[in-house]
């Protein structure tokens, strides 16, 4: 395999493709953090949560549509309102869903899988109704694309570092709200002991609503960032989903430290086994891998040992 | 390759004839009481079909739900333009053209269910439909079993032939040898990078493109990679592609790997207008999702582009974007599609009869010289003779045509010494 | 407090009613066409009524079933093509006599794990031993471990996801994603004309009132019981001296092989097998077939998939957009509503409403039982 | 700490045990002994330790290090199941019982007989089965109510359905996790009356706050604190115990 090639292209290839395993961990991180927020904080599977960030992703398509229209001078600003909006609309939608549906099934988790997954074929249909069937592109502003020359050999594409970026500012602010701000600690009680929470002066149904919201805005700026290099159809969001739950339950369901390394780990595996193989059976053996190590270690790579 | 040819077609004098004709779907006929004779129904119509005295039913049958509803909608569309357009301009053997539309649903199993429903409850004359292989492989015993007629548009991986089935798009060697002889020649390439989407189009294609690389052209393949439908990370191909620096890449990844694959490559660095692509599988459809910034510059074989210069295309495009909309584009499948009910109507006509067999037996050499791409015909293989055009992206998401084949490409489903 | 082995008297009558709808109403009512679909519809309810016992009895969601539907189906599938790819069929074929895919994909002889399904005994017995085995293995290392609920039903996702990866990717010698079409013939009998269609349909049928005495037989057992009350409390089971993994593993084994059999008639009914019912969709969807009929009841479940298939059916031929929000609709109200399906509603609704009935009728419930039983059944 | 050695003469010897959840230890370097039909009542304030004990006795939860010896066998390395079968019963301190099913089931299905799956499948409810249940039942006072669901029993009878659950299995060690907890007073005496005569032939193991009860009913008394042996011994050597006096039962 390496036989045809020099050392220095041998030294910049690995160097690029661990970048490209960066860029496929920055997808998982943004994938799993708000699923992880979500599942692990309050038990709920939402299987919907690929729709969420599709409707982050149509929200960034619009923005973009209407700077085009009526603020063209602008345009290479509207991505950083774009996922703003996405948040928000994401975010809106979340706690819609948690008061119309979610909330109802807090004790039978494994039924807001399937009532998430009716969710998601009616959202599918909408955005098929609303936005057509076929996929719609996203123009990217200029400055966003090209790419980076470090050396001769060595280039890094814009969009990735940018996306890179955002998965670090995301996680920075997750981990704030969660573990540092006063909501956070609110939201952690309520894991811990609804009642006691409760009786302590926490409302807890608020509290439900906007961890909902929060885990699906988190989607929302996901899709959003994905615009710049995936593409956005009504079906798209349910490719991710079996991976995004795979990270999150790999990392331990319960950590966000976990759902990091988790991504670190898949998907360096994943880039790496791409270039001695085809991408089908790369995934194949990432997927068989992470299945196998968690028939060994049911409780996932970072797990807190509590007396149930 | 076409050893058989029609240079006659392109005389001047049939030019203009042909113009005349491309006028007639775009023009309302004559009402259908100017058709003096309409042949009784007992006459055309031996096997109990659903043809009346004064309609004819066939099926239209795609998906219009499930992640293919992307790709198949232009096709929907476009057989209910031509459908209408005969209707518009006196039916089929005096009868208007009625369809029932059944949703394949992205679901082959359904696709098979639907086309029994269509032949056997329906009892439809012929179906227009299907649009990948697997739909195409799960109806092909259907139809044959009940003796239907289906028109497929798609271009394909040929292996097949039927005498149920017209297939109004390429088969493989038709789409892709023309291409590779033309890209050898003009940029002098020798080295091949083929990336594809997993499945049986993809593998056989690059399997032909291969053969021919090796065999022909004398080059060399110097990377095949398959990704599994819906992949959206290229990134790991990308870094192969900038270590082995193909002269070409050549690529048939579909649906919505596309977007993804083209963004990477583009921020990648790897510049279209420097690095020689050419797609076989991406058409002005999937361009508009993928956005024509991130592929201008690369190259696409097909036989058809909707900026085609002819008289037939230049009233098509307009008909279809009344009928659909301004901003509708029309990609190679999607014109494909627009031929078989004219294909059929033409054929039904030649026979005098809507009996499929002898529907099966009259079609070889039916020609239709309204064809939007120019003229075609049905060879003995139910294929059909047509161009093979290299279009280059542009960034309004519209080919330039840049080469065309001088004579009608001989379509050949068992090409041999390719398999 | 009955003590028969399979059943108690409303349930026979409820199955003597699904025997006669099946065996005698179906077949007078529709064509041919119709009643081919009826047997496509039922081989889902296998999956279904395996999911009563696995998921409604022992709690255990999975989200993988079509992997065992796809094995059953595989392995019925590769038969079929084996003998319809025969040397007269595919001379046309560079290398005669193995299936087409296999000569499209420069395979040129028939691989070794292929060479088996020559003999219907063997292809019989892998369609209930393969899946078994695979149930058995991803039963042992989840349930030993303690893992269940979500945790086990993203795993049985992912398994389904690998599969159909798998499957896609390996397509010299699955198929790929177009899969085994141009099933033709079972040992020189066609499957392919109206009377062998009808033939199939009543197998099928029979077939599985087999499976649905098992599941009586399961359920009516000391397991069944233990199953609900693994359900409720399962350290308490643990702690009456049970191994809570291995009832589950049962339980596991059982529904996969069920499902199993039901891609095996797939097979043969349909006469194609693809990767597209392997996959996660269709899991789901077999999931929503159970909860709709009621997850408690093994009739409910065979009602459930026949009345959402048709739904599917009637509903994507008349409004093809409604579809979606249909079965999604379908999908919460299920949950949020009536979590034990149409079984519940009857339970709840419909059978007090009979009861008095009968009981203002006839005093006697003695001498009703028999008597109404084949006066009950509904004539044709 | 003596892993390995074994004490034939008690019943169960535990020796050395420790368990810690993520540094923190419930239960530790803890080591006591239970003699041959021995009442040994386990007391202490809230967090310390008592239902860790119960739950790593019965495998409940796995002892990080240290051993349990029941009758020779050591059980931190056996499955629950596997320690039930060897004559290790346990009562939860909320009732564990199978609502859905009723009473008659939920007796049956503690009886010791087709545990195994096939022995499930196969299991016939014949006279012997019959017998020992109406026996049980009679015993738990619920003899009329054999046919009732069990969620329609008062929170009472359904501690004693559990502890009739137990009692079919006829264990050599039985462990109660308060059992009189929430019963009213003469719910209480009955329960009382119940234990002491279900205790014959066997040891016993209570977790209980009700000091009166404990008087009433404790061979030996055994105090934790903070994941360890605080004192040992009488009722009444322990009540004067200085210890135990300030950290306890001072309050």
């Amino acid at each position: 395999m390496f036989g045809d090639y020099s050392l220095g292209d041998l030294g910049s290839i690995f160097v690029m493709q661990g970048f490209a395993g960066l860029i496929l961990f920055s997808v998982y991180v943004l994938m799993a953090l708000g699923l992880a927020i979500i599942f692990g904080q309050m038990g709920v599977i939402n299987m919907a949560h690929g729709e969420f960030m599709i409707l982050g992703a149509y929200v960034t398509w619009m923005t973009s549509n209407l700077f085009q229209t009526y603020m063209p001078g602008l345009f290479g600003g509207y991505f950083f309102l774009a996922m703003i909006l996405a948040f928000l609309a994401s975010g809106a939608l979340g706690m819609l869903v948690e008061w119309a549906l979610i909330r109802h099934l807090y004790k039978r988790p494994l039924d807001t899988l399937l009532a998430t997954w009716g969710l998601s074929l009616m959202l599918q249909q909408a955005y098929r109704s609303v936005f057509g069937a076929r996929e719609v592109g996203v123009e990217l502003p200029q400055w966003m694309l090209g790419s980076l020359q470090v050396t001769s050999s060595i280039e890094v594409p814009i969009n990735g570092v940018f996306v890179m970026g955002l998965t670090v500012l995301i996680t920075i602010a997750v981990a704030y709200v969660m573990f540092k701000s006063r909501w956070g600690r609110q939201v952690r009680a309520v894991v811990q002991n609804r009642i006691m929470a409760g009786a302590v002066g926490i409302n807890t149904e608020k509290v439900d609503r906007y961890t909902f919201g929060l885990g699906c805005g988190i989607a929302g700026v996901a899709g959003s960032a994905f615009t710049m290099i995936g593409s956005t159809g009504p079906t798209s969001g349910q490719l991710y989903i079996v991976d995004t739950f795979l990270v999150v339950v790999f990392g331990g369901a319960a950590s966000l430290l976990g759902t990091i390394a988790s991504a670190f780990s898949i998907s360096q595996t994943q880039s790496t086994l791409e270039f001695f193989m085809s991408g089908s059976m790369a995934k194949v053996l990432t997927l068989l891998a992470v299945v196998g190590i968690l028939m060994l270690r049911p409780q996932g790579l970072f797990a807190l040992k509590v007396r149930k | 390759m076409s050893d058989e040819t029609n240079k006659g077609l392109l005389s001047p004098l049939r030019r203009k004839l042909l113009m005349g004709m491309a006028a007639v779907p775009a023009i309302t006929m004559l009402p259908r009481n100017s058709f003096a004779q309409t042949p009784a129904t007992s006459a055309v119509n031996t096997t109990g079909l659903a043809v009346t005295d004064t309609e004819v039913t066939v099926g239209i049958l795609h998906s219009a739900t499930g992640t293919m509803a992307i790709s198949e909608t232009g096709s929907i569309e476009a057989e209910k333009l031509a459908i209408e357009q005969i209707n518009a301009a006196g039916g089929v053997l005096g009868r208007k053209i009625k369809f029932i539309q059944e949703d394949g649903a992205s679901d082959w199993p359904t696709f098979a269910e639907k086309a029994k429903k269509l032949l056997v409850n329906d009892k439809v004359a012929a179906i227009m439909g299907c649009w990948t292989s697997a739909s195409r492989k799960a109806v092909l015993p259907v139809v044959e079993q009940y003796n239907g007629m289906l028109y497929y548009p798609t271009f394909y991986e040929g292996l097949e032939q039927s005498k149920n089935v017209i297939y109004t798009g390429q088969e493989a060697t038709q789409q892709i040898l023309a291409g590779l002889n033309w890209i050898a020649k003009e940029k002098g390439a020798k080295t091949f990078f083929f990336i594809g989407s997993d499945y049986i189009w993809p593998r056989t294609s690059n399997k032909i493109a291969r053969k021919h690389v090796e065999n022909v052209l004398k080059g060399k393949v110097v990377g095949e990679e398959y990704y599994p439908l819906g992949n959206t990370q290229f990134n790991s191909v990308i870094n192969k592609i900038k270590l082995t620096k193909p002269d070409v890449i050549f690529t048939d990844v579909v649906g919505g790997s596309n977007v993804a694959f083209y963004k990477q490559l583009k921020a990648a660095g790897i510049d279209l207008a420097k690095q020689p692509l050419l797609t076989i599988s991406v058409t002005e459809d999937e361009i508009d999702g993928i956005g024509g910034e991130n592929i201008a510059g690369a190259y696409a074989c097909m036989k058809y582009f909707q900026s085609l210069d002819n008289p037939n295309n230049k009233a098509f495009v307009p008909a279809f974007k009344k009928m659909w909309g301004e901003k509708t584009v029309i990609g190679d499948v999607t014109q494909a599609a627009y031929l078989g009910p004219w294909l059929w109507k033409l054929t039904v006509e030649k026979a005098g009869s809507f009996d499929v067999d002898k529907i099966a037996a009259a079609s070889p050499g039916v020609e239709f010289k309204g064809a939007p791409e120019g003229y075609v015909r049905i060879h003995e293989n139910h294929h059909l003779w047509s161009k093979t055009r290299v279009g280059r992206a542009k960034l309004d998401g519209q080919f330039e045509l840049i080469y065309e084949t001088a004579d009608l490409v001989e379509p050949d489903p068992f090409p041999k010494g390719y398999q | 407090m009955t003590d028969n082995r399979f059943v108690n008297r409303s349930e026979l009558i409820g199955i003597l009613v699904l025997a006669v709808f099946l065996v005698v109403v179906l077949p007078l009512t529709l064509d041919v066409f119709r009643l081919n679909l009826v047997a496509k519809y039922l081989t889902y309810a296998f999956v279904a009524l395996g999911l009563v016992i696995c998921w409604g009895y022992g709690g255990i969601l999975s989200l993988g079933q079509g992997v065992f539907f796809g094995l059953g189906g595989y392995c019925m599938a590769m038969f079929l093509k084996l003998e319809a790819s025969s040397v007269e069929n595919t001379k046309i074929q560079s290398t005669p006599g193995i299936p087409d895919f296999m000569d499209w994909n420069q395979i040129t002889a028939l691989p070794f794990f292929w060479k088996p399904f020559h003999s219907l005994t063997f292809t019989i017995a892998a369609i209930i031993l393969v899946p078994g085995i695979f149930a058995l293995i991803i039963g042992t290392a989840m349930f030993k471990r303690r893992v269940g609920g979500t945790y086990f039903a993203i795993i049985t996702q992912a398994v389904a996801a690998i599969l159909t990866i798998l499957i896609v990717g390996q397509q010299g010698y699955t198929g790929g994603i177009n899969g085994m079409t141009d099933l033709r013939t079972l040992k020189g009998w066609d499957i392919r004309p109206d009377h062998a269609k009808i033939v199939l349909y009543f197998f099928e049928v029979g077939c599985l009132f087999v499976c649905i005495m098992i599941a009586q037989f399961v359920r009516h057992s000391k397991l069944g019981r233990i199953l609900v009350a693994m359900r409720e409390k399962e350290d308490r089971v643990r702690f009456s001296g049970y191994s809570v993994a291995n009832f589950k593993i049962f339980a596991f084994c059982i529904a996969a092989v069920f499902a199993a059999i039901g891609g095996a008639m797939f097979a043969l009914n349909v006469g194609f097998m693809s990767p597209s019912f392997v996959g996660i969709v269709p899991s789901i969807e077999m999931v929503i077939y159970t909860a709709v009929g009621g997850r408690l009841s093994i009739l409910g479940a065979i009602y459930g998939t026949l009345l959402v298939n048709f739904a599917k059916t009637s509903l994507s031929e008349t409004f093809p957009e409604l579809w979606l929000f249909g079965l999604g609709g379908l999908f919460i109200a299920v949950v949020l509503a009536f979590p034990n399906g149409l079984a519940g509603i009857w339970g709840d609704y419909v059978q007090p409403r009979i009861d008095r009935l009968i009981v203002s009728r006839k005093p006697k419930p003695e001498g009703w039982t028999d008597s109404s039983v084949a006066d009950g059944a509904p004539a044709e | 700490m003596l892993i390995g050695h074994q004490p034939k003469e008690f019943l169960l010897a535990v020796e050395g045990l420790t368990v810690s959840f993520d540094g923190f230890k419930a239960v530790n370097d803890l080591s006591f002994y239970v003699d041959e039909n021995e009442i040994r009542v386990i007391i202490g304030p809230n967090g310390a330790g008592k239902t860790t004990v119960l739950d790593l006795i019965c495998g409940k939860t796995k002892a990080t290090s240290g051993s349990i010896q029941f009758r020779g066998k050591e059980l931190t390395r056996m499955r629950e199941n596997e320690i039930v079968k060897t004559g290790v019963g346990r009562k939860f301190q909320n009732p564990s019982i199978y609502d859905d099913l009723t009473v008659f089931e939920n007796l049956e299905i503690s009886y010791p007989r087709g545990r195994s799956v096939f022995g499930a499948l196969t299991f016939t409810r014949d006279a012997a089965v019959r017998d020992r249940v109406h026996e049980v039942a009679e015993m738990i006072f619920l003899k009329d109510k054999l046919n009732m669901s069990a969620d329609l029993l008062s929170h009472g009878q359904k501690q004693w359905l559990e502890i009739g659950m137990l009692l079919i299995q006829d264990p050599d060690l039985l462990m109660l996790d308060e059992p009189v907890a929430g019963m009213s007073v003469s719910e209480r005496a009955k329960t009382a009356e119940l234990l002491n005569r279900i205790i014959k032939n066997r040891s016993v193991l209570v977790i209980e706050h009700d000091m009166k009860f404990v008087e009433d009913i404790a061979h030996k008394v055994t105090v934790l604190h903070q994941g360890q042996i605080l004192s040992e011994g009488t009722m009444e050597k322990v009540q004067n115990d200085p210890k135990v006096i300030e950290v306890y039962l001072g309050h």
